[in-house]
């Protein structure tokens, strides 16, 4: 069902657990679907220096963490936003289609945590 | 190591079996129906293995039919009956494996009614509830011998006797209790039972039904009138041959080894149990649940990543999560008996098998602890 | 002398077809549906088949579905397109397989509307007969593409043009002729199309039905949503196996094996004509009938007794009298072609297959005449 | 399904073929179903001398047409007329139930062919 890409990552999954002091959290999904995520992020001129990710859910959603992630680390706001599921998808070797929702999902939890970052911003 | 714990999907064939049917394919290869020497070959043996398979259930051999299998038996049992009856209800319980319950859906969608009786937390139906919803438009009742997911046994001589009593037909889904258990129909009361070879170490795409005497149904397939005209088609005569074999080899000694099996399932459970945040599934009462299965559950982990480590390590499991599904619905069985959500996605079976050795079971009980601890410590839900 | 030549009813598997399958009886035996290692194999290596099944027949992977053979295929072409539609007619031909009529009369009987077209004494379909059946309440039009009995082959691509025309769907019983004919379903524009495996020498218990992309159809065996939610049931990955397998053998050097066997048949059609009082049935002009068939009638002789007599020299043949079936009534397909029904009592099929021999064929033209000559004798019918 | 006993009746049958002169001739059955039975006897001093049978029909419908001539042959028609379907299957070692109606078509020959000798018999 999956690629070797993505049991690669399933298997060796980066960024995961959580930054004590998040600049920015963004929680996502839903027990109900079975997949909840947690993505935090330290940002530091305007560019994410940190990222992690707290993953309840399948082997896509646990891949697509990982490997959105380590996409966005490094690089600026406006460019992390830009990520789409596809690329993802992409990075990953394709995912099934029944599960594209899971990428959906990792790339949602980074944007919710950028959304964070910029009201506690706003709010100082 | 390979550790195969995945009997209740499917089994592997034992070669006893494969040697019997091995012939059928080549050599007596004939046409049931034909009226030459290769043809009234096939007839014979396919008639000796229904009687076998008759006296080892306890039942007429003008009562076994043979099918494509479970889901088939199943489909023929709830259409077949309702179509010749003028009763318009059918009652299932809440926990029936797709077969029965998409089949009953569809009933419903076609003008019959549909009555879904729940199980208590421990996956045992509400005989009260039964009783009240049986009235004098039920035709059929349907309720599992034992579970698929859970493996939990229900009281299917009461039932059957509650049945008698109001009048009503009785089918039960014995799928995951044939070549596992000890059966005899006639006693139970159950009017008729479905059976799949390849949950007992025989070939997949051949399966059967005990239909009691005169009971009043019509075909799903027509056509050619075999079966005594129940189920059309050229007989499948080496399935048919390596179901009636796989049948006899399995309760050969049938009370030893679901012993055996017992044995590992409690020490499996009680492992399972010294888990943190672990529930068993189901109730694990002697004698209310198969001995080959283990149903856990573990707070805060999704099944379908649960598997894939124990995949990684060997270890090929199953679990009733839905994101090991295309419907992306969590487990009836598990929300039936009470689950929340995230309790019903982190649930891992483990069925066993004759080849099952305590060895493998070992080898579980030192990689699990370790997967466990790892998707929790990632996971998002502590 | 052994001489099987009943090839119709069912063939021999082959022994490339059994090496294939067998790994998958005890090796790779996982469940399609389980996402371990084990299912995943089971999983890919179902899609592999499909793959290649499509291809041999010119049509796309998710318009195969497998069944467990061609009366099943047949059930759900009729019963599933009805369902789903809003128009109530069904169109046969009066010399359908049993799988199709039976399941017609079935329908009628429920309600829906039936009309069965006749043939020409030749055994060819009425096709202004047919033009003028299709109405705006039809939904379906169902006619087989070779006769099981005569050989006779249907101008499939003209009913299919018929029915595109008048918007209606069409499903073509191909038991008879996939695995026998070069076939591209595409081209032919049939929507839906039998396939049995053990016709080909493959293994019994397995089919598969071509349905054209977007043809809305309603289950017949409804369950866990197995073959893209149109066929549940575990799948049966040994048969599925064989039947790609025997497939793609049959139709390595069809042409020449067509060749060869329509020359054995026009032989013995001659020879069997010089037999006084003998007629062929259906027509054996050429392309309009299946390479391996010889359907023979003699006046004044019940086929029953006739294929007993040649079983006893080891001939093992078939016959579409009515004594040899349980039915009591003479075969409706002769009585279609307007046989009288002493015509129709005394016929006898030979059907060939790629094991048979012109060694063999001398061997029947040797014995078949002694045989009739002393049941004429005996007759009470000069 | 056939017993051996039938089989070994059919590939050997006895009486078959007509009397030129019958004292006697019964015709039963109908092309229609598969089946149609001649019956010729010869009667001497009341008692059947000779019997032949001309048979249209299945395996069956040739054994019993076999087995009930032989049995009549040399009993006085009374007796002839007392044999019973069920004692000519059971000489046959049992017919299946589908055949039954055969055994019955040999039994109905051989009365109605004891119903012409006794009708002509009487004309003279
Ligand atoms: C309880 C139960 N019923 C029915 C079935 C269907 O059987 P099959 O897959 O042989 O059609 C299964 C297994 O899949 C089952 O476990
Ligand atoms: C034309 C035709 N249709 C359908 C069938 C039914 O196929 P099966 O016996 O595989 O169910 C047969 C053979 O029996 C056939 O010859």
């Amino acid at each position: 069902m999956y690629s070797d890409k993505v049991m690669n990552e399933f298997k060796k999954p980066k960024n995961m657990g959580k930054i004590e002091n998040a600049d920015g959290i963004g929680t996502v999904g839903n027990p109900v679907c079975g997949d909840m995520l947690k993505v935090y992020i330290k940002v530091k001129d305007n560019k994410i220096t940190d990222v992690k990710v707290e993953t309840f859910g399948c082997v896509s959603a646990i891949a697509t963490s990982s490997k959105a992630t380590e996409m966005v680390k490094g690089k600026t706001i406006e460019e992390a936003l830009e990520l789409s599921k596809d690329e993802v998808a992409k990075e990953l070797g394709g995912l099934p289609p029944i599960k594209m929702h899971c990428s959906v999902l990792a790339i949602d939890g980074i944007r919710k945590s950028i959304e964070d970052y910029k009201k506690k911003n706003k709010k100082q | 190591m390979e550790v195969y714990l995945d009997n209740a999907a499917t089994t592997p064939m034992r070669k006893e079996v494969f040697e019997e049917m091995e012939k059928y394919f080549f050599q007596d290869y004939g046409n049931a129906s034909s009226l030459h020497l290769f043809g009234q070959k096939a007839f014979e043996e396919k008639e000796n293995a229904r009687e076998k398979i008759a006296k080892l259930l306890g039942v007429k051999s003008k009562e076994i039919y043979f099918t494509s299998g479970g889901t088939e038996s199943d489909n023929l049992a709830l259409k077949g009956i309702i179509q010749k009856s003028n009763k318009k209800k059918v009652i299932v319980s809440a926990i029936e494996h797709p077969a029965v319950l998409r089949t009953a859906e569809f009933l419903a969608k076609q003008g019959k009614k549909l009555s879904v009786i729940p199980v208590n937390s421990e996956g045992i139906i509400d005989l009260n509830k039964l009783k009240k919803e049986i009235d004098s438009d039920t035709a059929l009742v349907s309720v599992m011998h034992a579970n698929n997911e859970i493996g939990v046994i229900q009281p299917v001589k009461e039932i059957a006797e509650l049945c008698m009593e109001k009048n009503v037909l009785f089918h039960s889904d014995t799928v995951q209790t044939i070549g596992k258990i000890k059966i005899n129909l006639k006693e139970t009361g159950i009017d008729l039972a479905s059976i799949s070879a390849h949950k007992f170490n025989g070939p997949k795409g051949i399966g059967a039904i005990y239909i009691k005497e005169g009971t009043p149904i019509e075909p799903l397939i027509h056509g050619g009138g075999q079966e005594n005209k129940l189920r059309s088609g050229t007989e499948n005569i080496p399935g048919i041959i390596g179901l009636s074999k796989a049948l006899e080899l399995s309760l050969k000694n049938i009370e030893e080894e679901q012993k055996r099996q017992e044995e590992l399932r409690n020490e499996l459970i009680k492992f399972v149990l010294e888990i943190p945040k672990t529930r068993i599934n189901g109730t694990y009462e002697k004698g209310k649940r198969l001995s080959n299965n283990v149903n856990a559950s573990f707070y805060g982990i999704e099944g379908e990543a649960l598997i894939a480590f124990l995949n990684e390590e060997g270890v090929f499991a199953s679990t009733g999560s839905a994101c090991s599904s295309k419907s992306l619905k969590a487990s009836h069985v598990l929300l039936a008996l009470g689950l929340s959500h995230i309790w019903a996605h982190g649930s891992l079976r483990l069925t066993f098998g004759r080849q099952t050795t305590k060895k493998e079971i070992n080898y579980v009980k030192e990689k699990l602890p370790g997967i466990v601890e790892k998707l929790r410590k990632m996971s998002s839900i502590k």
